[in-house]
């Protein structure tokens, strides 16, 4: 058996699968929302979600990950992307990796490989995470009622990630566009930030995408 | 000492008020003491009234850097209670509860002991194992304690949201009905009157900045306005204590971190006991004035700003607010911070040191206030014979070098 | 009667918009821009509050912060209900109901009054201490009446109909106080490029400059503020913020502005907004541009309604059209105040006369009095003012300030209102919440802003500069300095002209000397909201109370809602004079946030109610939901407890629970476990190290469970591990421990052995848990799996790959229950369905879910410990009879061996943990009794241990418990007391703490 | 509320993301087994608590998950300088920095 177990933990066949805000039913709110809303919100479920880790400060690491998955490894808060694949740096030996569901056996597998000899871990944590997108006129003023972080585009930029406190917990905000933002949320905590994002949102209006 | 009353108050209107005697006398420092206490606060000076008053030890010296009564005795939330679970701390704070019972009427000092109950809110099936074994504890260690169910809780309480619909349910509380609340400042001011009256001499705005020692043992103190020779020295220095053991040459179990507490705007009585919360994590009571006394937990760092961060208020106002939601339109007045000096047990060094003659008494952390009569007495009368007093022998320094801890972090409910 | 006392023209009202309100059930008429204060000055009403130790009528002095008296009750119904609001900071709207807080029945006819004159004389400062001391038992019975005096105004009864929140602010330059120092300051800045916020407390910027007679460009000063609120607005990164309060400057530039969004449009707000808000601002830096308070004289019955600040007056007039009178007498020790005589005499109305303490002055302003005909008399002041319940005249008298005395008998002068000004005290609270001591200057009488490391400025009237084109350039600098040492170009521009004007210095004087002395003379107010006379200060000096905090503490002087901003000066500077020192040696007080008082709910913001705090639901969370299960607070998890069927309670649905699991098997929800993927060459090592017990030899394939220690050697967390490849580790901890266990494992990979190759990352809500257990759970599995499930095949604390219910699944073999079980590990968004197949396929065993408490029963009945509940803290391994599980002979000295063998860790008679089992099998043992051996022993009893798991039900048919007790290990088969509450006491026996099929034959199937 | 530069995320951040872990440098011993139990006690247990000049260890709980060193002044709050694990600090007690220096500059950079 190989040092390391990879599993393939998606079903061959079609199975009944709930994203962490299935309970929320978005889908019969789409459209229900103001006019105009400030704020919309959708969640990008089923994704798959891996975190990689490894020496950021050895070369033969980074050039692994390019080799695998065609991106540059990502420097302190930086998101970068390509296709449906982003790589988003959590710490100096973290990263999160986001391809489309169903492909996480194959892409650990890739980094894997290309990362043979070295010391990394790869792990699947696709169940236990969401990415929420946020777009609209408003969504800065939402985010400073929820962090105290910066989120001035002067210190925010496209393409910048950062992990920090959000309402009474903690998560990642990235920012994807001029009006764009994702939090990547835990299955757990999932019905908190919807509770609190629609609180948050409500004097901007909240549309909901699905 | 002239002794106060409601006719001496009449007599003194009579005159405007013109003749009234000093509280305590501005003494010149003698060269040397049978006993030099270093530090001024409540602790300090009931260790000066015990040591004159039961055990005839007079030619005693309290030095202060500042003023009497201003470190931590001033700006406590003044919560006095001896339910410990432990039967070390339970018979500490317990001593302490029955000096505080008489303790007016002691020192010829309203105190303003009001024994109007302490409770602390169960939120979840584990505090109420917690609280049914520290109340059984109490019990059959002589406190007096119950167990409360939330319809009793909700009955005595009124509006404290026992509803079942809060974040963290009510699911009981216990009371100490013994347990309450007394003027933090008078304690201090009432004992700095009575040992003076007995022959103290109160030495302030004198700091300490060093330890005289021969052969091993402590002879007296350095001060920024010269030295002051003692035969015994006793240092009872909260939020100072480090810093002290450092100038004695020696390290103490323990870290200072800033304590916040806050008061709203006075209003009319509408919470006449103590009430505290672990897991919401807040306590609450109201003063004669109708300033909501509000405890605010400790910041994880080492301070000695007397001043905090911001957000453990803004927690402590959540808390309130979820427990007493009908506050939420009342206002916050000021905020403060204090220096608790903590062990990692919770629970207070009263010791001998490396030091021979040098006793220190300190690490009370978040519970020093409630014990300052307990603390005071048992640590003078180890001052007095040079042995440490029965209920002060478990604090010893040295449980943390062979594991003897008294860990009452268990089950200290909110760390006060 | 209607606005009587309302000038025809003038102000900054819009009189075309009538406001209706009422005041203690009266109903009176203001404008839109008034505030309370000014309308119900403009209404005539004079007493709005009664005093709160002498119960003596208090009318409005102030017209800003520093208000002492004006202090109100204020809402239409009983959740609108607002204490203590300033009359003078509340804007009017339509439909305000405002009452007086002290006073009975009413504040013009109070009868707690009459007790004050009688009784005042006996309530010096400390009263308190001195009395009420006997008998021993009476302080609980005078506490009673004592506190039906106490507070202001009063908490509403019903819950808070409003919100609040918080937004987080970060700038550049964070300017305080739009006066003319902050306006300039804010144009330098803003004009840099900076962010830039702008908070003022006031409804409208411009500070000073929204009432002064001055004159900018010529132009009337509030057009030029008009003009610079235009060009801030236009600007991106510049926020402003009216009608917020800068309360709290914390450390590292942190600060926080209560911002109030709806209190000018009615008691409550409109819906869908917030009320207040609190911006948490973090500021590069900061420019205190926060003026100055002006310090009234202190004279006999200063209190008297119709005493007022003489720049008050100013303010009534100019920015409200409101005349507080008819005839006013002036009482100054500096040039400045002389405006306020100006404006009135410019209004019309008649100025009796100023008294100027210093011997000749001869600033601009005076010269302006002089040739308007205003008569001044010099080196006087007013010593006492007369009246009731309304000012009636004056009593002006020589005196000399340096000396303290009076000089002549002075004469009394007909009038109905008085003004006074003892001068500027800049406004350092800000300046001074790190702890920074303000610094006394005897040029301008008053305390500036000491030395700090904060990164800030300090502009104008705060720094004493008062002249206002000293203040505007003072400003505009500071605002250019801030803004460039915050990483920004420099600015210039030019500021408007001011007139220019010769000013003559002030001269010192607090409390004006009374011909009878202090203690003697007609109460002479310091504080008027804690009735702080001059005597009482006096009194505590006498009294040996010397220092400055001793002095407040003893008197009370600055405790109020207004913390002092009128009085505290004054009573430093009676203190230094009665002790024979000056101010400075004298000192302040501490300064503490907050400036002005804060609502709580927007210091909670929305963090209350359903959102207090998260909650933390597992992927079958609604499944629970369906099935009525009632939940357990663990940690922020909410766990299904039991899953009652109608009609039962707690005990039955457990007891029924049980019985199923015990007899065919049952679903336990286990996803809360904390699960930790561990991967690395030196995982194995790694925990070795963080485990009392040995993993060198896990086979992959295979489960282990472990306990951890901290350095102390007491027991912290507990889980099974297993070992999924050589390199390759699944650790699960406790519900409560997870996040505590991973940054455990972090703190000591990163600090202590970062040359072991092993990461470590949480897969708690990656992983769903469905613990299947009991008797048939082999055979409910088997129908919904492809794995072998043969117990050879698959054995006890191994591990499976394969499908269940046609998903991927980890299936883990081990048991906390003592039943054969399968821990059944899926992807979570499959969950579910997972589930759904189980509970499909496990009808036919009447497959029951089970709660913790069920889980809790049959684990104690295998004596497995629950970390936290049957251990505090002070539980070592062996304390747990679990030595078993402690590996003495590993190489390296793990995380809790050095502590286990302390000297006192080593005793043998520790409380140890056993059975017990009560020898009446129908009496329960609560959680938490206590154990004695000697149930005669009266208290104190020696407590030898106590009960830490109990339950009525169990299998084997007896209550049964776990519990620790001295030296217990080795008494098994004694006795055992334990005293209830009720006087009874329950016997029990110390037995093995395996209750249940002590061999394994159950599990091991 | 304290403002903290991450010396791994190379920001200022609010203390709210950060847990504050105690002194820092203090080594576990190498040999636990041969420490008498005032040794172990003292490691556990006794720290410097120092007024003034203050190394201690954070971690960057909401952030990037690194535990960090800090030099802070226990009187003022200020902190004078961030560090990563492994590294000595550069300010320290004796060389009596002053108590109002500024020790970062407005990126949070030491210098």
């Amino acid at each position: 058996m190989s040092a390391i177990n990879v599993f393939e933990q998606n079903p061959s066949g079609n199975a009944r699968a709930e994203s962490p805000l299935h309970h929320a039913d978005l889908r019969s709110l789409v459209g229900k929302g103001r006019q105009n809303a400030g704020v919309t919100l959708r969640e990008h479920k089923f994704l798959g979600h891996l975190t990689l880790r490894g020496d950021g400060h050895d070369e033969a690491f980074a050039s692994a990950v390019q080799k695998a998955l065609g991106l540059e490894l990502p420097g302190a808060l930086q998101l970068v992307s390509s296709g449906d694949t982003s790589l988003q740096w959590v710490g100096p030996d973290e990263w999160l990796l986001i391809v489309p569901g169903g492909q996480e056996v194959e892409v650990e597998q890739k980094l894997r490989d290309a990362a043979a000899g070295l010391h990394i871990q790869v792990v699947n944590v696709s169940g236990g995470q969401s990415l929420l997108e946020l777009r609209g006129p408003n969504v800065r003023q939402v985010l400073m009622k929820s962090t105290s972080y910066d989120v001035h585009p002067n210190n925010f930029p496209v393409g910048k990630a950062v992990g920090t406190v959000f309402a009474k917990s903690q998560l990642v905000i990235r920012r994807t566009g001029e009006e764009t933002w994702e939090l990547v949320i835990r299955r757990s905590f999932s019905d908190y930030w919807w509770l609190w994002l629609q609180d948050a949102s409500a004097e901007y209006g909240l549309a909901i995408e699905a | 000492m002239k002794r106060y009353s409601g006719f001496g108050l009449f007599k003194h209107s009579l005159s405007h008020h013109e003749n009234w005697q000093r509280m305590w006398r501005t003494p010149t420092p003698k060269k040397v003491y049978d006993v030099v206490i270093v530090g001024g606060g409540g602790h300090g000076l009931a260790t000066a009234y015990y040591l004159a008053k039961e055990h005839g030890i007079t030619n005693v010296a309290v030095i202060e850097k500042g003023y009497l009564g201003g470190g931590n005795t001033a700006r406590n939330t003044t919560i006095v209670r001896s339910n410990y679970l432990w039967d070390e701390s339970a018979k500490l704070y317990e001593h302490a509860m029955k000096l505080w019972e008489g303790l007016s009427q002691d020192i010829n000092y309203n105190v303003m002991f009001s024994q109007r109950g302490v409770y602390n809110l169960c939120h979840t099936l584990q505090d109420i194992r917690d609280s049914e074994r520290r109340v059984n504890a109490n019990r059959l260690n002589g406190v007096d304690g119950e167990l409360l169910n939330t319809e009793q809780v909700a009955a005595e309480i009124p509006y404290l949201d026992c509803s079942k619909n809060t974040r963290y349910p009510i699911l009981g509380a216990t009371i100490q009905r013994r347990g309450g609340v007394a003027r933090h400042d008078a304690v201090a001011w009432g004992y700095a009157r009575a040992a003076d009256a007995l022959g103290v001499d109160l030495i302030q705005q004198t700091e300490v900045i060093g330890f005289r020692k021969e052969n091993g043992a402590v002879i007296g103190v350095e001060t920024n306005k010269g030295f002051i020779g003692a035969k015994r020295v006793g240092v009872v220095t909260a939020g100072n204590s480090g810093h002290m053991a450092r100038l004695a040459g020696f390290r103490l179990p323990l870290e200072s971190h800033p304590l916040q507490a806050l008061v709203s705007e006075p209003i009319k009585p509408i919470i006449d006991s103590v009430i505290m919360s672990n897991a919401v994590h807040g306590y609450i009571s109201q003063s004669d004035k109708g300033d909501l006394v509000i405890g605010a937990g400790i910041d994880s760092w080492v301070g000695y700003g007397q001043r905090g961060s911001y957000p453990i208020i803004e927690h402590t106002m959540q808390a309130i607010v979820e427990m007493f939601p009908i506050l939420s339109r009342v206002r916050m007045n000021r905020q403060w911070g204090g220096i608790v000096d903590t062990c990692p047990d919770a629970c207070p060094i009263i010791s001998k040191t490396p030091v021979k003659n040098l006793f220190f008494n300190c690490g009370w952390g978040t519970g020093g206030f409630k014990a300052t009569p307990g603390s005071g007495n048992v640590f003078a009368a180890s001052l007095a014979k040079g042995e440490m007093h029965p209920l002060a022998a478990p604090f010893s320094i040295d449980r943390f070098y062979n594991g003897a801890l008294i860990d009452e972090h268990g089950a200290a409910a909110v760390a006060h | 009667m209607s606005q009587t006392y309302r000038l025809s023209s003038g102000g900054r009202v819009d009189r075309s918009k009538v406001l209706n309100f009422t005041f203690n059930g009266k109903s009176y008429q203001g404008y839109a821009g008034d505030s309370l204060a000014a309308a119900l000055l403009a209404n005539g009403v004079d007493i709005v509050g009664r005093s709160f130790k002498y119960s003596r009528p208090r009318g409005i002095i102030a017209s800003g912060t520093e208000e002492p008296n004006a202090i109100l009750q204020l809402g239409a119904t009983e959740a609108t209900q607002i204490p203590n609001v300033r009359a003078t900071q509340q804007p009017l709207y339509s439909g305000l109901v405002a009452t007086s807080t002290n006073g009975w029945p009413n504040v013009n006819t109070d009868v707690m009054g009459i007790l004050g004159k009688v009784g005042g004389s006996m309530m010096p400062p400390g009263f308190y201490y001195k009395t009420f001391m006997y008998p021993k038992s009476f302080w609980m019975t005078y506490e009673k009446y004592i506190r039906k005096a106490a507070g202001l105004g009063r908490s509403p009864l019903q819950n808070d109909p409003d919100s609040y929140d918080y937004m987080n602010q970060h700038c550049d330059v964070l300017i305080v106080g739009s006066g003319p120092a902050g306006l300039a300051a804010a144009l330098a800045a803003g004009r840099s490029g900076a962010r830039v916020i702008l908070a003022d407390e006031q409804e409208e910027f411009g500070g000073s400059l929204l009432d002064t007679r001055e004159t900018l460009d010529g132009k009337p000063a509030a057009d030029w503020v008009a003009s610079v609120i235009a060009e801030l607005q236009a600007m991106p990164e510049v926020t402003l913020l009216p009608r917020a309060t800068v309360n709290g400057y914390h450390d590292h530039n942190f600060l926080t502005i209560h911002e109030r969004l709806t209190d000018h449009l009615g008691d409550h707000a409109p819906l869908g907004q917030v009320r207040h808000r609190v911006h948490r601002v973090r500021a590069k830096r900061v420019v205190l541009a926060t003026g100055a308070h002006e310090r009234p004289l202190v004279y006999g019955n200063n209190d008297v309604p119709g005493n007022m600040l003489a720049g008050a007056i100013s303010v009534y007039v100019r920015r409200y059209g409101v005349a507080p009178g008819r005839k006013l007498v002036l009482s100054t020790n500096n040039d400045h105040a002389y405006r306020a005589a100006l404006d009135w005499h410019d209004a019309g109305l008649q100025v009796v006369a100023i008294a100027d303490a210093r011997h000749n002055p001869r600033g601009s302003l005076v010269e302006e009095a002089r040739a308007k005909g205003i008569r001044i008399l010099t080196s006087s002041a007013i010593i006492e003012s007369r009246g009731t319940k309304h000012v009636t005249g004056a009593r002006v008298a020589a005196i000399d300030t340096v000396a303290h005395k009076v000089t002549s008998p002075g004469e009394w002068l007909e009038c109905d209102l008085i003004g006074t000004s003892g001068g500027y005290s800049p406004i350092v609270h800000l300046a001074s919440h790190l702890g920074g001591r303000p610094v006394w200057r005897d040029d301008i009488l008053g305390f500036v802003p000491g030395d700090a490391p904060q990164k800030r400025v300090c502009v104008g009237g705060i720094n004493g500069v008062y002249a206002l084109g000293d203040a505007l350039a003072d400003g505009f600098e500071g605002g250019v300095r801030a803004a460039t040492e915050a990483g920004f170009q420099p600015t210039t521009g030019s500021l408007p002209k001011t007139v220019a004007r010769k000013e003559e210095a002030s001269v010192a004087l607090f409390q004006v000397p009374h011909d009878k002395g202090t203690a003697r003379a007609p109460k002479q107010f310091v504080d008027q909201q804690n009735d702080v006379t001059a005597a009482a200060i006096e009194l505590a000096t006498r009294e040996g109370f010397e220092s400055v905090e001793h002095v407040k503490r003893y008197t009370a002087l600055g405790f109020g809602t207004d913390q002092g901003k009128l009085g505290n000066i004054n009573g430093l500077a009676i203190a230094a004079r009665s002790m024979g020192i000056t101010i400075p040696q004298m000192g302040t007080t501490m300064f503490r946030p907050n400036y002005t008082p804060v609502t709580f709910g927007a210091v909670a913001g929305r963090h209350c109610g359903h959102i207090f705090e998260p909650v933390r639901f597992t992927a079958l969370h609604s499944w629970h939901l369906k099935n009525n299960a009632e939940f357990e607070d663990v940690g922020q998890w909410k766990r299904p407890w039991y899953f009652p069927k109608p009609g039962e309670d707690l005990h039955t649905a457990v007891e029924r629970e049980c019985k199923a699991v015990r007899a065919s098997v049952g679903l336990l929800d286990a996803s809360t476990l904390g699960k930790i993927d561990i991967q690395g060459p030196d995982a194995r090592e790694f925990l070795n190290r963080v485990y009392t017990n040995a993993w060198t030899k896990l086979d992959v394939g295979k489960a282990r469970y472990g306990l951890m220690c901290k350095e102390d050697g007491m027991v912290f967390d507990d889980g099974v591990t297993a070992c999924v490849a050589d390199n390759h580790f699944i650790m699960t901890t406790t519900t409560g421990g997870a996040a505590r266990v991973l940054q455990w494992l972090e703190l000591y990979h990163q600090t202590e052995w970062p040359e072991l190759k092993v990461y470590f990352t949480s897969v708690t809500d990656h992983w769903a848990t469905m613990t299947l257990s009991g008797p048939n759970s082999r055979k409910l599995l088997a129908e919904v799996t492809d794995i072998d499930l043969d117990k050879d095949a698959f054995p006890f604390m191994t591990w499976k790959e394969g499908n269940v219910g046609g998903v991927p699944a980890r299936v883990f073999r081990i048991s906390f229950t003592g039943e054969l079980s399968y821990e059944v590990n899926v992807q979570a968004n499959y969950a579910m369905g997972v589930l759904e197949k189980i509970v499909e396929a496990g009808k036919k065993y009447n497959l029951t879910p089970y709660g913790t408490e069920t889980m809790h029963v049959l684990r104690a009945e295998k004596g497995f410990i629950i970390v936290g509940q049957d251990t505090d803290g002070s539980m070592n391994p062996d304390d747990l009879n679990m030595s078993w599980c402690v590996g003495r002979n590993k190489p390296f000295s793990w995380i809790g061996l050095r502590g286990m063998n302390r000297e006192d860790c080593l005793r043998e008679d520790r409380k140890q943990l056993v059975g017990l089992k009560p020898v009446d099998p129908k009496k329960w043992l609560p959680e938490g009794a206590q154990l004695v051996n000697d149930p005669n022993q009266p208290i104190p009893m020696d407590m030898v241990g106590h009960v830490t798991s109990s339950y009525a039900f169990n299998s084997l048919g007896y209550s049964f418990a776990m519990g620790v007790v001295k030296g217990g290990l080795k008494r098994m088969g004694e006795r055992v007391y334990s005293p209830q509450a009720d006087g009874s006491v329950i016997e029990a026996e110390i037995v093995s703490s395996v209750f249940f099929d002590p061999k394994g034959e159950q599990q091991n199937v | 509320m304290l403002h903290i530069f991450c010396p791994h995320c190379g920001e200022l951040r609010s203390e709210e993301e950060f847990h504050a872990s105690g002194q820092a440098h203090i080594a576990r011993p190498l040999d636990p087994n041969s420490c008498t139990d005032e040794e172990w006690g003292t490691y556990m247990f006794f720290r410097d608590n120092l007024r003034g000049i203050h190394h201690e260890l954070w971690d960057h709980v909401a952030g990037c998950r690194q535990y960090f060193n800090v030099t802070r002044n226990t009187e003022t709050y200020e902190i004078l300088e961030t560090y990563k694990i492994g590294e000595q600090p550069k300010v320290t007690a004796r060389e009596n920095t002053p108590a109002t220096s500024a020790a970062v500059n407005e990126r949070g950079e030491n210098v």
